[in-house]
């Protein structure tokens, strides 16, 4: 039973068209990446299954019901999270105040304090910055906030933007990490990414998005060894 | 600002002076291009807002100025001998319109300096890459823009004959400048002159035969410029271009709408001419 | 750019436009030049409503007689804006196009200033109700009457009155709001303390729409016995409250305009109380007028049931302006439209003319520094609120008078 | 007598009534980033309506400041969405679309205004506007109008409040969360258009129980809200432009120097000094004060 289903949706920007009759489906406890260049329309996927942007046709449903056409603030509340592309932290808010506003929804007020104490378990260097504007936080620990403040949603679905993006060797790895032993504890994920390598490692599950189509899809082991796919992505 | 600085320049040249007004005329460009270049070196490196609060203070402080000073007659204003001709300022008003037109069609289509403009306009720092300096060429431009200001604004003094520091520095046509630009437009040439013909012939019309309903100038002004906003935010003139152009089958794009850039603020920070007589 | 657009196709539109004017029953054409909107909007409306008042009375009884057959008059508005541009342009409009036989004038002595030598240039005579600047009458406009007398005219005689207080007030400060008349009043204040050897402490003109209040802190340190204060309603309204919140109470406080104003008393209630000022008419005024209006309580009755108010001498100027027109183009005879040379008759009328109405008597000063101000009333000094004339005119008044035939 | 503490104490005073004209307008520009033209029309119909209420209940208009809240909060809540759909969307500068907008707001209220409340100058009596504590101690003396205290009192509790409501509540770190990113805040299930509603219907309650008060403490006529426009204006940019904290500060140091210009130097000067003070500052700081503004 797919817990996301997204069903053949169109997506424009003014007169131009970024997703063309997209449709895939994640399946509860599972990995799902989208892999695609840049362009090819997977921060556009992700923005439109969180309410931010809107299609023009398609749905999509999430637990079996319609949440396209929601704003992003009742899609949020429906249990979908989103860690977005390059952050997009509260940049003067200082980090426990972005956390709080993870649990700014009255479904998740209630667990805050306790959400607070794992997501500070989880990441202990947020909690040795407490009081400290976002702003001023290095890439790494911006991206362990964006993390956080979406664990702090109590979310059905994470999507994950490019959580690798502009971060340095051994912060990606550290960030994949994360991501794995989030699924591990039998989290839903829907991870976008560039590093296709790290991400087909990680994922029971990949779509293959090429200039808003969906191009291939498959499961890591079999995307990696598709030679298109290889060919493409892995510039073997 | 620059309108009343050239106003009180024919004012005083001509009354404590005794200049002949023609004399006065270009030195009231002069001043007010002078004033330009000095207060435009450090108030163009304010962005936006600020450099529009930052032209009104100082035109508010000048106003004040006026107020105080005796050489300006204070808060009396100043008369000039009237010399009651409308044909005479008909054709002044015309010239420096019209060279002012011309100086800046060849300015900004034919010559470097409009290219300068644009590249800045379009793209600050792209523009430094290329050699540009551009708080230069908005140094130019706002001085460009103050000069044929305080020449209308000499011209004012006289046909007139009377001014006050209220009439010179004041701020009633900042407002419909904004109403012009609004109704015809913003950042098309046409687009403000149809604004200003719609405002003008509603001011006739209604002043003619609805006078006793003054305040309902107001509100119908106000209506107007509300439902303009709300519903063609490209103004009547950028409503009609796209809708022209989409109907020719092209791509729908919305006129291209500047930032508002040195030279326009200024333009609508001063005091005009007189829009009716 | 946009200012060029705005001026060349204003040129345009003025040629288009000129043409237009229809031939109608002969009514006197009546430019109404005046500030319906702006910062003055509030005098400008006071004077609207004077001039529509003595126009209903004219129409409701057929017109202006001329020699034997009436008349009636028609307002025409142009609104000046409160700004001296907008003044010339509306009084050109009327002029030019809609060829007013006559204007009643603006409110505030800038715009008057900046619409008389336009009104000039087409010959047509103007009766103003309004305008106490002496700067008006000093330009010495050929076509510009005033049935009120300049505020350096007026302004002396609550001093006059403030006087002769016992025991006499020694000490005086004297601020101006920084506005043409408010200044002009404050002068007159300053001058006449000087000629009544009160001695003028602090002299000050401030910037129109002040807070006032660490002013009045500075003031009450050196406890004057007069504080007199040229400006306009809304300030004096603010100058009577700081004065009230930081409780203090100079012996008199002296006020020129707005001290008889409805508005004033009803703004202020109570504090308004023992504050003076000069005036040229009240309600409460023994007049007797030969038109329209015999008295001024059946002027201020007339009012009272039109628009709800007790008149003000501003308003009563003005529907006085209007009978100055109306008892003059009688003297001449001449029906609508006016020609040229009729116009210039008219303004001799006006010269020579000498009646009586429910405002006072309306007599035009030849020359001097008053020339063509009515100076046949006599200023009254009040105590507001009481709203009654303490005392009619002072000795120093009637010399002044007297100086200027 | 000296004078310098009174000279001091009446820059607070009127630094006071500059806070409360000033605070909800540097609101609602740092959260939605509407400049609004019409802030004096609504501190114009606060007051008439403070007037009026006090002509029929005669209760002291200090009484009535939370009535006067409520109904200009309704008000501002309502029209809000009219201001959203003009800055948002497909249109070139937002930033300008605003003004010219609430100017078109500013024009229909002052007209209606007029048409309603006529020409005339008001003002609402309040008891405490006739009493005022004296010190007196040989060349020292000191006068506190308890009105204009009183008037401080709000501008400083009104400050409080939003201060608390600001950093303190979840909904204020909505607030400032959506003023600093709109996209995330929505991701976080910030309401932006409820969000929207409410501070602007704040700004507007806030700036009408100014009318009140400064329909107290001065006058009020239906032309005057443009010198409050006027006066918001400079406080907010002094402050930086959406900076609220710098607002309490640059309208302390605004009534301040009109205090101690009118007094010691010279009171004809009083405003240029203040624009050319508001000059300087903006060319030395071009971000208000403290730097902080946008």
């Amino acid at each position: 039973m797919n817990v996301l289903e997204v069903d053949n949706i169109s997506v424009r920007y003014g007169d131009i068209q970024a997703l063309w009759d997209v449709g895939f489906g994640v399946r509860e406890g599972q990995l799902v990446t989208i892999l695609g260049t840049n362009g090819a329309g997977k921060t556009t996927t992700l923005k439109t299954i969180a309410g931010v942007l809107q299609p023009f046709s398609g749905n999509v449903r999430f637990n079996g019901s319609l949440i396209s056409g929601l704003p992003a603030h009742e899609v949020a509340d429906a249990g979908i999270s989103l860690v977005p592309e390059g952050r997009q932290l509260f940049p003067q808010l200082n980090v426990e105040d972005n956390l709080r506003m993870g649990s700014y929804l009255k479904r998740t007020k209630v667990r805050r304090d306790q959400n607070l104490k794992s997501v500070y378990n989880l990441f202990p260097v947020l909690a040795e910055r407490k009081k400290q504007e976002a702003q001023t936080l290095s890439g790494g620990e911006q991206q362990m906030l964006a993390i956080g403040r979406a664990l702090m949603q109590d979310p059905k679905l994470i999507m994950f933007d490019e959580p690798s993006l502009g971060l340095a060797p051994i912060l990606v790895q550290e960030v994949f990490n994360i991501i794995r032993e989030l699924s591990r504890q039998g989290r839903t994920i829907l991870l976008v990414e560039q590093n296709v390598h790290q991400a087909l490692k990680i994922s029971d599950y990949c779509y293959v998005l090429e200039n808003g189509r969906i191009v291939h899809e498959g499961t890591g082991k079999d995307l990696e060894q598709d030679p298109k796919v290889r060919e493409a992505y892995l510039g073997i | 600002m620059f309108f009343g600085v050239g106003a009180y320049t024919t004012a005083i040249l001509m009354k404590l002076g005794g200049w002949a007004f023609i004399l006065t005329v270009p030195l009231g460009g002069l001043f007010a291009g002078i004033l330009a270049f000095f207060v435009g070196l450090p108030t163009l490196r304010l962005k936006g807002s600020y450099f529009a609060i930052g032209t009104w203070a100082l035109a508010l402080a000048l106003q004040q100025l006026a107020l105080i000073l005796d050489i300006t007659g204070g808060p009396d204003g100043m008369r000039l001998p009237p010399y009651l001709n409308p044909s005479y300022f008909y054709y002044w008003m015309l010239g420096v319109v019209g060279g002012t037109f011309a100086l800046y069609w060849i300015l900004l289509e034919w010559a470097p300096f409009g290219l300068k403009v644009r590249a800045i306009r379009e793209d600050q720092d792209g523009a430094m890459a290329l050699g540009i300096n551009p708080t230069r060429v908005k140094v130019q431009s706002f001085v460009l823009s103050a000069v044929p200001v305080g020449l209308l604004g000499s011209i004012y003094a006289y046909w007139i004959t009377f001014i006050d520091p209220l009439s010179a520095f004041g701020d009633i046509l900042t407002d419909q400048a904004v109403v012009m630009a609004v109704v015809g437009g913003l950042g098309t040439l046409i687009g403000p002159a149809i604004g200003a013909v719609i405002v003008f012939t509603f001011k006739t019309l209604f002043w003619a035969y609805l006078s006793d309903y003054q305040v309902l100038y107001l509100i119908i002004l106000g209506v107007a410029i509300a439902l303009t906003v709300l519903f063609l935010p490209n103004g009547l003139w950028g409503t009609f271009i796209n809708y022209r152009d989409s109907s020719r089958g092209m791509r729908t794009q919305s006129v291209s709408r500047p930032r508002i850039d040195a030279s326009e603020h200024s333009d609508e920070q001063e005091k005009g001419a007189p829009e009716h007589g | 750019m946009k200012r060029m657009t705005w001026i060349t196709l204003f040129l345009a539109l003025s040629l288009v436009t000129a043409g237009a004017v229809g031939a109608e029953a002969p009514v006197f054409k009546i430019g109404v030049i005046t500030s319906l909107s702006g910062g003055l909007a509030t005098g400008g409306n006071v004077t609207k409503q004077g001039y529509e008042m003595w126009a209903k009375r004219v129409n409701d009884a057929g017109g202006i007689e001329i020699n034997g057959k009436q008349y009636p008059v028609k307002l025409i508005y142009g609104d000046a804006q409160s700004e001296p541009s907008q003044a010339a342009s509306a009084a050109e409009r009327l002029a030019a196009q809609e060829k007013i036989d006559f204007a009643l004038g603006p409110y505030s002595s800038g715009v008057t200033l900046a619409a008389a030598p336009v009104l000039e240039k087409y010959k047509i005579p103007m009766v103003t109700g309004s305008a106490e600047s002496p700067l008006i009458w000093r330009e010495k406009f050929k076509f510009t009457f005033g049935t009120i007398p300049p505020v350096n005219f007026t302004g002396s005689s609550a001093l006059n009155v403030i006087a002769t207080l016992d025991p006499p007030p020694k000490r005086a400060v004297v601020i101006g709001s920084n506005d043409a008349f408010s200044k002009a009043t404050a002068e007159t204040f300053r001058d006449t303390c000087e000629k009544l050897k009160i001695k003028v402490m602090k002299y000050d003109i401030v910037p129109s729409g002040q807070d006032l209040t660490p002013y009045m802190s500075a003031v009450r340190a050196m406890r004057p016995d007069v504080i007199a204060f040229g400006g306009h309603d809304e300030e004096l309204i603010r100058l009577v409250k700081a004065l009230r919140q930081i409780h203090y109470a100079p012996k008199a406080l002296l006020m020129h305009y707005g001290v008889t104003e409805p508005a004033f008393i009803e703004a202020l209630g109570k504090d308004a109380e023992q504050v003076y000022g000069a005036s040229v008419w009240t309600p409460t005024l023994k007049t007797k007028g030969g038109l329209i209006w015999p008295d001024a309580q059946s002027y201020a009755a007339d009012i009272k049931a039109a628009f709800g108010i007790v008149p003000d001498y501003t308003m009563a100027a003005c529907s006085a302006a209007g009978l100055a027109f109306q008892a003059a183009v009688m003297q001449l005879g001449a029906a609508p439209p006016l020609d040229e040379a009729q116009k210039l008759a008219l303004v001799d009328v006006l010269e020579k003319l000498d009646i009586h109405t429910f405002y006072g008597p309306i007599k035009f000063s030849h020359e001097g520094e008053f020339y063509h101000a009515n100076t046949g009333l006599t200023p009254l000094a009040f105590r507001s609120r009481v709203a009654r004339p303490l005392s009619s005119v002072r000795p120093t008044t009637r010399r002044h008078r007297r100086s200027t035939p | 007598m000296e004078l310098l503490p009174q000279v001091i104490l009446d820059g607070i005073l009127i630094g006071g009534i500059y806070i409360t004209i000033a605070i909800g307008f540097s609101l609602v520009f740092g959260v939605m980033h509407i400049i609004d033209f019409a802030v004096g029309e609504w501190i114009m119909l606060g007051a008439f309506l403070g007037y009026y209420l006090n002509g029929w209940t005669g209760l002291d208009p200090f009484a009535l400041l939370p009535v006067v809240f409520v109904v200009f909060f309704g008000i501002g809540y309502l029209i809000q969405p009219a201001i959203q759909r003009v800055i948002s969307g497909h249109r070139g500068n937002p930033l300008l679309m605003g003004l010219v907008f609430t100017f078109g707001i500013m024009l229909i209220i002052r007209g209606l205004g007029l048409t309603i409340f006529g020409f005339y100058s008001r003002s609402i009596p309040s008891k405490l506007a006739a009493s005022s504590w004296l010190f007196e101690k040989g060349d020292f003396f000191l006068t506190v109008p308890f009105v204009r205290l009183a008037g401080l009192a709000f501008a400083v509790a009104i400050t409080l409040v939003l201060h608390y409501m600001l950093k303190k509540t979840d909904f204020g770190t909505g607030v400032r969360a959506l003023a600093q990113h709109k996209e995330s805040a929505g991701l976080m299930g910030v309401d932006s258009h409820k969000t929207n509603c409410i501070i602007y219907g704040i700004y507007v309650g806030i700036s009408a129980m100014t009318g009140v008060l400064v329909c107290t403490i001065f006058s009020m006529t239906p032309m005057e809200g443009g010198r409050y426009t006027v006066l918001a204006f400079f406080v907010v940019v002094l402050a930086g432009m959406g900076y609220l904290p710098g607002v309490p500060w640059a309208a302390l140091f605004l009534g301040l120097i009109q205090s101690i210009f009118i007094v010691y130097l010279s009171a004809s000067y009083t405003l240029l000094a203040v624009f050319v003070v508001l000059y300087i500052i903006l060319l030395i700081s071009p971000k208000g004060l403290f730097g902080r503004g946008w």
